[in-house]
C-alpha cells in the first residue's frame, strides 16, 4: 500500500495525532467546554491532540513569518471574530476565532469565505468615469477634482441640498461618524444609510416605547431564554451564527422556539411551533395573541403597574381581536394562537426576536411597538433571557445608526433642533454661526424665505432631509411640491447597493435625470449598470473593512475593534481618507479635522473614536475609548460566553465590547450595559430603569416608575432625567469636581443636562448615587406623538383583501421628510384582480444586501447561481408553471423581472417570495456588458426591487417590501 | 504488406485526431457547474 | 486506536453552507469541485433537515479497493488519502464510492477527467507536510498542524463534528441526552400518530 | 469445446452479476409491496436479528423492508399548525434510513446529476465482481483458449497445402478490404492489451514494477484505450460494409460444418465460396460483439451521457425473458452509478469473449495454416490454396474448375 513521503520529522510530528487522546490537556479543555455549555467537536479533539500542536509548529518552518490578525466579519450584525493569517502582506489563511464569546469559532457561508476579499478578482480596481458610454480609467486626483468642482457648481446653482450623500452601514463607527459630520459641514441633511430601509421603524418604535431603539439583550443572553418568539425573521439564513445561541436555549432549556412567518423558513424548520401568517398582519397577530393573554389573566400585573403606562388603552384595542377576527385577518387558527399564548405565559422569561419581516411595512412602526407591548404585558423586559432581541442586518448598521448617518438625526440621536447643533458645535469646537452659514433657508414659491408659524425663516438645517428610500423622489418630484429649494442633482452612493431600494424602474429614470452619479464602493455595484447614462458617472474604489481599522458595533450594542488585515488592494482607499480628499477640495479640512491628526491623507482612526467619545452622551458611547475596546479584543477568552462578563483578567467585571450605554468618561470605567432596563442591577454595574424621555406626566397620569428603582439607588421611586438644577436640588452638586463644574457652567449653567454636559460630571454623580442619568420612568405602550398612538393593523397599500380595506384602511396622504407621500390614494384602487399574488422578499444565506460583494465571491456565488421566485405548488399548477422554468413576475406599478420559478411548499398558496440580493439583469435584459471590464460579479440576476412597489412607513419612510402584489406568468 | 502498415499508421493518426476533437468537446467541471447567468473567466 | 470521523447533527444543521465555503477557502478549491456539499431533505416541507456530506473516510474504503493503480492509502488515524501523481482519472472510485465523494476537474469525456480530488480530512497528501507541492495538490494539512478539519471547526451551529471518533460520539451522546428529543428509537410520527395531510 | 468454456464464463458471469447488481434494488422494489413476513424482532428491539446477519453472510437475499420502509415518509408534510408540525414527525434514524434506501426527497446546491445519489450501495458488489469473477473467469478463459490452440497445434500440426505451392498467385483481398481489416485488427489488439492492463495491472504488475512506474504505463494505456477506440469502430463499420454480402449463410456452409471444415482430418477440403462457414461465424461474431463493445465503450467514454441499461432491461422484461428463465425481473430504475458499473462489467465480459474468439482466428490465420496469412498480408494467395480451401470462389474468379477434389 502507498505510504506518505516524509522527511522523517513530518511524519513523526503528525502520526500520533489521535493516539495520545488521553493527554490531560484534553480533559481540561473538554470540561471547560462543557462548562461553557457548548461542546465543540473541533475544540474537544484539538485538545485531544494537544501534544501535537507544539511539535507541528516546529515542523512548519514557514509559520515563522506567519502573523495572526483579528478582525470582525463584515457581513451581519452578530460580529463574528475573523482570525486572519497573513504572511508577508498576503492573507493566506483563516482560522476559527474560538475565543470570541459571540461566535466561538463558528462562521456562516459568508464568514467562512471572507478571505476572498484578499483575492478581490472582481473588485473595482481604480477610479473610473463614463465618457460617451465607455468606462475610462483616471487618477484619484483628477476624479476628486472633477467631482468636487461639479458639486460646488451645483451648490452655487441649487444649494447644498441638491447633493445627496448616501452613507453606509458598512462603514466603521469612525467612518460613519466622520461621514455625518462631513455632510453637516457641506451643509445638508440629505444624508442617510441602510438603517432607513432596515430597522428605522424599530428604532423609532422601540425608542419611543422605552428609550433606546436597539436590541435590549444580546445573542448570548438568549442562552437564558425559556421561550423564543421569533416573528418576521429568518436568522438561519440572515444570522446563522445566532442559531448557535438559540439552539442552545432550545436544547438545554427545552425552550420552545416559535416562528411566525408567511414562509416556512429554514429557521421554522427547526422550530417547535410554526405560525403561518398573511404578510403584513403582524399587529393583528400580536393583538390576537394578547387577547388570549388578557383573557386568561396571564399578563404580569405588577410589572405593568409599576413600569408601564397606557396598557389599558391597549386592552381596549386588543378586545376587538377575538380569535375569529384574528383568523379572518391573519389566517392563523385561534387554537394555535391560544397554544402559543399559553406557551409564552408558561415559559418566562421568553425573548421576542424580529427582523425585516416586521419592520418593512407601511405600518412598520406599529408592528415594532406591538412586539414591545407583548413583552411588556408578559413582564419580560429588563430581565436576562427576556427582552426584545432585535437582530440588526449589516455588520455596523447599529453603529452607523447610533452615529447618526440619518436624515433626521445627528450622532447620538440628538435630533436636528438648534440645541442639538449647538451641542455638536461645542464638541467639534466649531463656530456655530459658520456651521449655520453652510445651510440655506427654505424658499417659498415667490423665491423669498418661507416663514414658519412664528414668522421666522426655516433653515433646512433643522428640517428632516430626504431619506434613502425616497431619494429617487428627491430627483423626480416636481420641486414646487417639495420642502426643499431644488431637486437632488448629484447622487453619491457611498457603500450602498441601489438594488436594495424599491421601485427599480423609477430609480433608473432618476439616475438618468441626475447631473452626476458617484459610486464609492469596493465593487462597481448595480448603480453602475442599471441606467443608460453615457456620461457623468464616477466609480471610486473604496477599501473594505479588512483593509483599514476601526470600531464596529454589533447588534447587541457591543463595540469590537478591527485591525487592518492587509493594505488596501489595487488603488482602493479607506472611506475616511476619501472624505478627507473631498474636504480638501471643499476647503474645510482644517475645521473638519480640528481635533483629528492626519497621517499623509489618512485621518487617524483612534482620534475620531475619541472625538465621538466626547459627544455621544445620550447613548453612552462615551466610555468606549479605543484602548478599552482593544483591551477586550485582546482578552476575548476572559469573557463568559453567556453573561459576556469578564471573569478576572485585565477587563475584570466589564461586559464584552462595553455594550452601550457605557456611561461617563473612559476613566470612569463603567462596565457597559449587557441588558437594557434591567432594574435588578445597580446602574454602575450595567443596570438601568426605563428612560424618562416623554415628560413626567400625561393627562394627569404619572409617567415615572412607581416604587421601583435599581438597587443602591438613593432615589427609590421614579425620577426624571438629570439636569444640573436637579443635582443642586438634591444637594449632590458638591460631588462635582471643579473642572466638571466649570465645563457645565460653560455649556448652559444650571440648564445643562446629562446629554449636553461635556465633562460627564452629571452622569458620574447620578451613577455615584445609584441613579440612571436618563431618569427612571415607565415604558409607554401608547406613543401619542405617532400617527397611531395605539398600534393599529392597517392593510398594505397593495392588498388583495379588499374586504378588509374598509375596516382597516391605511393612512391619508401626507407630506413627510420634505416629500408628498401617498397612502389612501393608492389603496383606493383595486389591483387584486390583475395582480392576485402577494409578493414578499427576503434573504439567502450565501448572499448579503445588494449582493455585489458576495456575488463577486466565487466560493459563495457557486452556491446560488439563479435568481428565483418561490411559488406555491397550487399556484404554479393553476398558472401552468413548472419548477425551474423562467417566469415573469410583474408588480402593479409595471416593473417586471424574469426569474426562475421554484415550486415549493415553503410559501403558502397565494404568496410568492423573491430574494433581494441579485442585480445586473434589468427587466429581462442582461447588463453584464455594461460593467467595467473584469469588475462584473460572477453571478447576475434580476433585482426583486425592480418589481417592488410604492409604500412607506408613516413615521420613518421605511419602504414596504414585504407585502405587495404581483402577477406571475410563464416567460 | 504495405496496406497493413498503412492501416497501422492510420490507427495512430486517427487516435490523435480523436484526442483532439474530444478535447474540444469535453468541458471542464467548472463550466459544467456554471449556470447561464454566470461568468467565470 | 483512535479513528478520524465526521458526524453531522441533523437537528442542528441549518444548511448555511459554511462547511462548503470554509473548505473552498482553506484549500483554494476551484469552482465546480465540491469536496463537501450540503444535502437538504424535504426542502420547504415540515421535516426539512440538512446534512453536510463529504468523504466519510471509510474503514474499508471501496475507492481504495477498486483503484486500478492503487493510488489510495489510509493513515494511522484512518484518514483515506490518495496520490494525484498516480491517479489516472479513470473515475472508478466515483462509481465505487457510496457517498459520491470523488470529484474531477474535467467533466464530459472520460479520457480527460483529470486527477481525482476529494476531502482529505484536512490531512494533505503523500507529499511532505506543509510543502508547497502538498498545498497545491491537496490543500492545507491541518492535521499535521494539530488542527482539525476546517469545515467542522467553522460550522455555524456546531452541527458538523470531526475528530477522534470516540470524542465525537461522546459529544453527540451528551447532546442527545441534554436534548431529550430528535434521536429517539422511534420518531415523532410514531409518538404522535402524525400522518401526512 | 472452446465455445463451451467461453459460454461457461459468460453465463456464470452474467448470473453472478445480475444476482449481485439486482438484489439490493429488488429489496427496495418489494418493499413497496408492504412489510414482508413478520419476523419476531423483539429480541433485538426491532433491529436486525441474528437470522438476517447469517443470511447476509450466506449471500442469501435479506428482506430489509422492516427498516427501509420505516423512513418517516408518512410523517413528512404533516400539518404545520399542529404541535411539533414543523418537525414533520420523522426522527433522525428514519431520516437516515430514507437516505440509505434512496427514498429521501433531496435537494442539493451542486449541479451535477450524479451527485444526487447520496448513498449508493451497488458499488461494493460491482468492485467485488470486478476484482473477483471478472478477473478469474476472464483470465482463465483466455488461458484456456490459448492452451487448446497449443494442444490443437501439437495434435494437428500446421495445416499444409496438400498439393504444395503452385507458384501461381490470385488476388484474394483487395487493398480496401485489407486496410479495413487491419485498421480494426490493429486497434483491437492494442485495445485488448491496454484493457487487460487496466484490469490486471494492479494484481499482476504493481508488485513487480511498483506504483510510480506502473502508474505512468497505466496513464499511457488509458490514453491509448480511449483513443484507439475510434479507429476500431471505423474499421468495424468498414469491414462490415465490405464483406456483409459475402457472409450470407448458404447450403455449402452446412456441408462445410458437417466435416468440421476439414480442420481435424488431413486432406479433407469441403467446397467453400469466398468465405467458408468458419469465417462467416467469425465475421458475425465480430460484428455483433464489436457493436456491443463499442456501445458500452462509448457510454464509458462519456459518463452519464449514454445510459442504456435501464431501458434495455425494460425491453428484456417486456419480452418476458426473466419470467421464462424463472428469475426476478431486471431493475428498470438504475442509479447513474449502477449504469456506469453495468457498462464497465458488460464491456469487459464482451471483451473477453471477443479476445477468445480472436485468438482462434489469429492462430488459424497465421501459424495454423500454410498460405493463410498471405491472403490478408499481400492480399494474394497461391492457386492451390484457393482450390483447396475456397474451391467455389476459385472457380468464380478464374473460371477454371477447381480440379482438385481429394474426397471424391
Amino acid at each position: 500500500m502507498l505510504r506518505k513521503k516524509t522527511n522523517g520529522i513530518a511524519s513523526s510530528a503528525h502520526r500520533p495525532a489521535f493516539l495520545n487522546s488521553v493527554a490531560e490537556k484534553s480533559v481540561d479543555r473538554r470540561s471547560f467546554l462543557r462548562g461553557s455549555g457548548l461542546t465543540i467537536g473541533g475544540l474537544a479533539a484539538i485538545g485531544a491532540m494537544g501534544g501535537t500542536v507544539a511539535r507541528a509548529a516546529t515542523t512548519a518552518s514557514s509559520d515563522a513569518m506567519m502573523e495572526t490578525i483579528k478582525s470582525i466579519c463584515t457581513h451581519c450584525s452578530v460580529g463574528c471574530t475573523v482570525i486572519a493569517e497573513v504572511r508577508n502582506g498576503v492573507w493566506v489563511g483563516q482560522e476559527p476565532g474560538y475565543d470570541s464569546p459571540f461566535n466561538l469559532g463558528a462562521h456562516c457561508a459568508k464568514g467562512a469565505a471572507v478571505r476572498e476579499h484578499a483575492h478581490g478578482e472582481r473588485r473595482l480596481k481604480y477610479p473610473m468615469k463614463k465618457v460617451a458610454g465607455e468606462w475610462i480609467r483616471m487618477s484619484w486626483e483628477d476624479a476628486i477634482s472633477e467631482i468636487s468642482a461639479e458639486m460646488l457648481k451645483i451648490r452655487d446653482e441649487s444649494g447644498p441640498d441638491s447633493v445627496y450623500w448616501l452613507g453606509s452601514a458598512k462603514h466603521s463607527n469612525e467612518q460613519a461618524y466622520l461621514f455625518r459630520k462631513f455632510a453637516a459641514y457641506w451643509g445638508t441633511n440629505n444624508v442617510d444609510h441602510q438603517a432607513r430601509i432596515c430597522h428605522s421603524t424599530t428604532v423609532a418604535g422601540v425608542a419611543n416605547t422605552w428609550g433606546y431603539g436597539a436590541m435590549t439583550n444580546s445573542y448570548n443572553d438568549i442562552h437564558n431564554s425559556k421561550a423564543i418568539f421569533l416573528i418576521g425573521g429568518n436568522p438561519a439564513e440572515a444570522h446563522p451564527v445566532s442559531l448557535l445561541h438559540m439552539l442552545k436555549a432550545k436544547e438545554e432549556n427545552n425552550a420552545p422556539l416559535i416562528v411566525c412567518d408567511p414562509r416556512f423558513t429554514r429557521t421554522a424548520a427547526h422550530a417547535d411551533e410554526y405560525v403561518r401568517m398573511r404578510p403584513g398582519t403582524d399587529v393583528a397577530l400580536i393583538w390576537g395573541l394578547l387577547w388570549h393573554i388578557f383573557e386568561n389573566g396571564w399578563e404580569d400585573r405588577d410589572f405593568i403597574r409599576s413600569r408601564v403606562w397606557g396598557m389599558d388603552q391597549i386592552r381596549e384595542e386588543v378586545a376587538k381581536w377575538n380569535p375569529a377576527e384574528t383568523e379572518r385577518v391573519t389566517g392563523v387558527p385561534g387554537e394555535q394562537l391560544e397554544r402559543v399564548a399559553r406557551t409564552l405565559a408558561n415559559n418566562r422569561p421568553g425573548t421576542v426576536i424580529w427582523c425585516m419581516g416586521g419592520t418593512q411595512h407601511t405600518n412598520g412602526n406599529n408592528n415594532t411597538r406591538a412586539y414591545c407591548v407583548l413583552q411588556l404585558a408578559l413582564g419580560n423586559m429588563g430581565v436576562s433571557g427576556g427582552g426584545t432581541n432585535i437582530f440588526r442586518g449589516h455588520d455596523n448598521v447599529q453603529g452607523a445608526t447610533d452615529l447618526g448617518v440619518l436624515s433626521h438625526d445627528l450622532p447620538g440621536y440628538y435630533g436636528l433642533a438648534a440645541g442639538s447643533w449647538a451641542h455638536w458645535a461645542r464638541v467639534w469646537q466649531e463656530d456655530l454661526d459658520w456651521l449655520k452659514g453652510r445651510f440655506v433657508n427654505l424658499k417659498g414659491a415667490d423665491g423669498n424665505d418661507a416663514l414658519d408659524g412664528d414668522g421666522k425663516p426655516i433653515s433646512l438645517m433643522n428640517t428632516n432631509g430626504i431619506p434613502v428610500s425616497r431619494w429617487i423622489d428627491g430627483v423626480l418630484e416636481n420641486k414646487e411640491n417639495m420642502d426643499q429649494n431644488d431637486n437632488v442633482r448629484a447622487m453619491v452612493l457611498w457603500g450602498h447597493a441601489a438594488n436594495s431600494q424599491t421601485r427599480g424602474t423609477e430609480m433608473k429614470t432618476a439616475m438618468e435625470k441626475l447631473d452626476m452619479l458617484v459610486v464609492i464602493d469596493p465593487y462597481p455595484t448595480v448603480a453602475a449598470v442599471m441606467h443608460d447614462r453615457t456620461d457623468g458617472v464616477y466609480l471610486l474604489p473604496a477599501a473594505t473593512q479588512f483593509e483599514t481599522r476601526g470600531s464596529v458595533t454589533a447588534s447587541n450594542r457591543s463595540l469590537q475593534w478591527r485591525d487592518q488585515v492587509v493594505a488596501p488592494l489595487f488603488e482602493c482607499k479607506p472611506d475616511h481618507t476619501i472624505i478627507k480628499m473631498f474636504a480638501d477640495k471643499f476647503g474645510f479640512t482644517d475645521r473638519l479635522f480640528r481635533n483629528i491628526a492626519i497621517e499623509g491623507d489618512e485621518p487617524v482612526v483612534e482620534d475620531i473614536t475619541r472625538e465621538f467619545n466626547r459627544g455621544m452622551w445620550t447613548v453612552g458611547y462615551t466610555g468606549q475609548s479605543p484602548e478599552r475596546i482593544k483591551l477586550h479584543m485582546a482578552n476575548q477568552h476572559t469573557f463568559d460566553r453567556t453573561t459576556l462578563k469578564a471573569v478576572g483578567g485585565p477587563a475584570d467585571g466589564e461586559y464584552y465590547g462595553l455594550p452601550w450605554p457605557c456611561w461617563g468618561t473612559p476613566e470612569m470605567g463603567h462596565p457597559g450595559t449587557p441588558n437594557l432596563y434591567d432594574i435588578n442591577k445597580p446602574v454602575a454595574e450595567g443596570g438601568l430603569p426605563f428612560r424618562a424621555r416623554y415628560g413626567v406626566e400625561r393627562n394627569g397620569d404619572n409617567l415615572l416608575a412607581e416604587g421601583v428603582s435599581n438597587p443602591g439607588a438613593e432615589l427609590t421611586d421614579g425620577y426624571p432625567e438629570f439636569t444640573m438644577q436637579m443635582l443642586i436640588d438634591l444637594g449632590w452638586d458638591g460631588d462635582l469636581t471643579a473642572d466638571e463644574r466649570a465645563a457645565i457652567d460653560k455649556v448652559a449653567g444650571v440648564k445643562t443636562n446629562w446629554k449636553t454636559d461635556l465633562s460627564g460630571g452629571i452622569q458620574r454623580v447620578a451613577i455615584k448615587h445609584g441613579c440612571a442619568p436618563f431618569g427612571n420612568a415607565k415604558a409607554r405602550a401608547v406613543v401619542w406623538t405617532f400617527p397611531d398612538p395605539v398600534p393599529l393593523h392597517r392593510e398594505p397599500l397593495y392588498t388583495n383583501r379588499r374586504d378588509l380595506v374598509e375596516d382597516y384602511p391605511t393612512y391619508s396622504d401626507r407630506k413627510l421628510y420634505r416629500l408628498p407621500t401617498m397612502y389612501a390614494s393608492i389603496q383606493a384602487k383595486d389591483f387584486s384582480k390583475d395582480y392576485p399574488i402577494i409578493l414578499t422578499s427576503g434573504r439567502l444565506v450565501e448572499y448579503e444586501g445588494g449582493g455585489d460583494e458576495s456575488r463577486s465571491n466565487p466560493w459563495l456565488a457557486e452556491l446560488q447561481q439563479d435568481m428565483f421566485v418561490e411559488i406555491n405548488t397550487r399556484d404554479a399548477n393553476d398558472l401552468g408553471i413548472r419548477d425551474g422554468e423562467q417566469v415573469w413576475v410583474e408588480g402593479p406599478e409595471g416593473g417586471k423581472v424574469k426569474v426562475m420559478a421554484m415550486v415549493t411548499e415553503r410559501v403558502g398558496a397565494g404568496v410568492a417570495f423573491m430574494p433581494f440580493h441579485f442585480g445586473g439583469h434589468f427587466q429581462g435584459e442582461d447588463r453584464r456588458s455594461v460593467y467595467p471590464k473584469g469588475a462584473d460579479p460572477y453571478v447576475l440576476g434580476e433585482a426583486s426591487n425592480t418589481a417592488q412597489t410604492y409604500g412607506y412607513d408613516a413615521v420613518t419612510l421605511m419602504q414596504e417590501t414585504k407585502a405587495t402584489l404581483c402577477k406571475i406568468s410563464a416567460a | 504488406m504495405k496496406t497493413m502498415y498503412l492501416a497501422f499508421i492510420a490507427i495512430v493518426v486517427l487516435s490523435f485526431a480523436a484526442q483532439f476533437t474530444l478535447g474540444q468537446m469535453g468541458q471542464t467541471t467548472a463550466t459544467a457547474a456554471a449556470g447561464p447567468s454566470v461568468r467565470l473567466d | 486506536m483512535a479513528r478520524a470521523k465526521f458526524l453531522c447533527d441533523a437537528e442542528r444543521c441549518i444548511e448555511c453552507n459554511a462547511c462548503v465555503t470554509a473548505c473552498k477557502n482553506e484549500h483554494e478549491v476551484p469552482w465546480g469541485i465540491n469536496r463537501r456539499r450540503v444535502v437538504t431533505l424535504n426542502d420547504g416541507k415540515p421535516g426539512e433537515r440538512s446534512i453536510s456530506v463529504a468523504c466519510m473516510h471509510c474503514s474499508d474504503a471501496p475507492c481504495m479497493a477498486v483503484c486500478p493503480v492503487d493510488c489510495f492509502y489510509q493513515t494511522a488515524d484512518g484518514i483515506v488519502l490518495h496520490s494525484k501523481d498516480l491517479c489516472i482519472g479513470c473515475g472508478y472510485c466515483f462509481y465505487a464510492c457510496p457517498f459520491g465523494a470523488p470529484q474531477y476537474p474535467q467533466a464530459g469525456n472520460f479520457g480527460s477527467r483529470g486527477k481525482m480530488d476529494k476531502c482529505t480530512f484536512c490531512a494533505g497528501g503523500p507529499e511532505e507536510d506543509h510543502s508547497a507541492a502538498e498545498f497545491q495538490k491537496y490543500g492545507r494539512n491541518r492535521i499535521a498542524e494539530g488542527k482539525l478539519p476546517i469545515c467542522a471547526e467553522m460550522c455555524s451551529t456546531k452541527a458538523l463534528l470531526a475528530g477522534d471518533g470516540d470524542v465525537v460520539s461522546a459529544i453527540y451522546r451528551e447532546r442527545v441526552v441534554a436534548r431529550g428529543f430528535g434521536s429517539g428509537a422511534w420518531g415523532w410520527g410514531t409518538a404522535y400518530e402524525q400522518k401526512a395531510n | 469445446m472452446i465455445a463451451k468454456s467461453i459460454s461457461k464464463t459468460v453465463s456464470t458471469a452474467l448470473v453472478f452479476l445480475l444476482l449481485n447488481m439486482v438484489s439490493p434494488v429488488l429489496a427496495q422494489e418489494d418493499n413497496s409491496t408492504g412489510p414482508a413476513a413478520a419476523i419476531d424482532r423483539s429480541a433485538t428491539g426491532g433491529a436486525q436479528t441474528l437470522e438476517d446477519v447469517l443470511a447476509r453472510q450466506a449471500n442469501a437475499k435479506v428482506d430489509s423492508s422492516f427498516r427501509s420502509q420505516n423512513d418517516g415518509s408518512d410523517a413528512v408534510g404533516a400539518v404545520t399548525t399542529n404541535q411539533l408540525g414543523t418537525l414533520g414527525g420523522a426522527s433522525d434514524p428514519q431520516l437516515w434510513r430514507a437516505l440509505r434506501y434512496g427514498s429521501a426527497d433531496i435537494t442539493l446546491s451542486t449541479r451535477t446529476p450524479e451527485s444526487l445519489e447520496i448513498i449508493q450501495d451497488t458499488g461494493m458488489t460491482w468492485l467485488a465482481f470486478r476484482a473477483g469473477p471478472l478477473r478469474e473467469y476472464g483470465g482463465s478463459a483466455l488461458l484456456g483458449v490459448t492452451a487448446l490452440l497449443v494442444l490443437f497445434y501439437l495434435v494437428r500440426g500446421r495445416i499444409m497445402i496438400d498439393s504444395g505451392l503452385s507458384g501461381q498467385k490470385i488476388t484474394r483481398f483487395k487493398a480496401v478490404e485489407r486496410f479495413g481489416h487491419w485498421l480494426m485488427a490493429g486497434a483491437f489488439v492494442i485495445l485488448g492489451l491496454t484493457g487487460l492492463l487496466q484490469l490486471f495491472g494492479r494484481v499482476a504488475l504493481i508488485p513487480l514494477i511498483g506504483h510510480e512506474f506502473y502508474a505512468s504505463y497505466a496513464t499511457i494505456g488509458k490514453w491509448i484505450h480511449n483513443n484507439f477506440a475510434w479507429p476500431f469502430m471505423i474499421g468495424l463499420v468498414w469491414i462490415t460494409v465490405c464483406w456483409i454480402a459475402h457472409n450470407i449463410p448458404n447450403r455449402d456452409d452446412l456441408k462445410w460444418l458437417m466435416v468440421g471444415g476439414g480442420l481435424f482430418t488431413k486432406g479433407v477440403h469441403p467446397p467453400a465460396r469466398k468465405f467458408n462457414a468458419g469465417q462467416k461465424l467469425i465475421f458475425w461474431a465480430v460484428v455483433v460483439l464489436g457493436l456491443s463493445i463499442s456501445v458500452s465503450g462509448l457510454s464509458l467514454l462519456f459518463p452519464y451521457k449514454l445510459e442504456l441499461f435501464a431501458s434495455s432491461f425494460a425491453h428484456i422484461n417486456s419480452l418476458g425473458l426473466p419470467w421464462l428463465l424463472g428469475v426476478d425481473p431486471l431493475p428498470e430504475q438504475l442509479t447513474h452509478h449502477a449504469e456506469m458499473q453495468l457498462a464497465q462489467v458488460w464491456h469487459t465480459i464482451i471483451a473477453f469473449v471477443f479476445m477468445a474468439i480472436a485468438l482462434a482466428h489469429i492462430y488459424i490465420g497465421s501459424v495454423g495454416m500454410q498460405g493463410a496469412f498471405a491472403a490478408m498480408g499481400e492480399g494474394e494467395v497461391d492457386e492451390n490454396w484457393a482450390k483447396e480451401h475456397h474451391s467455389i470462389w476459385y472457380t468464380d474468379v478464374t473460371g477454371k474448375p477447381a480440379d482438385h477434389h481429394p474426397n471424391e
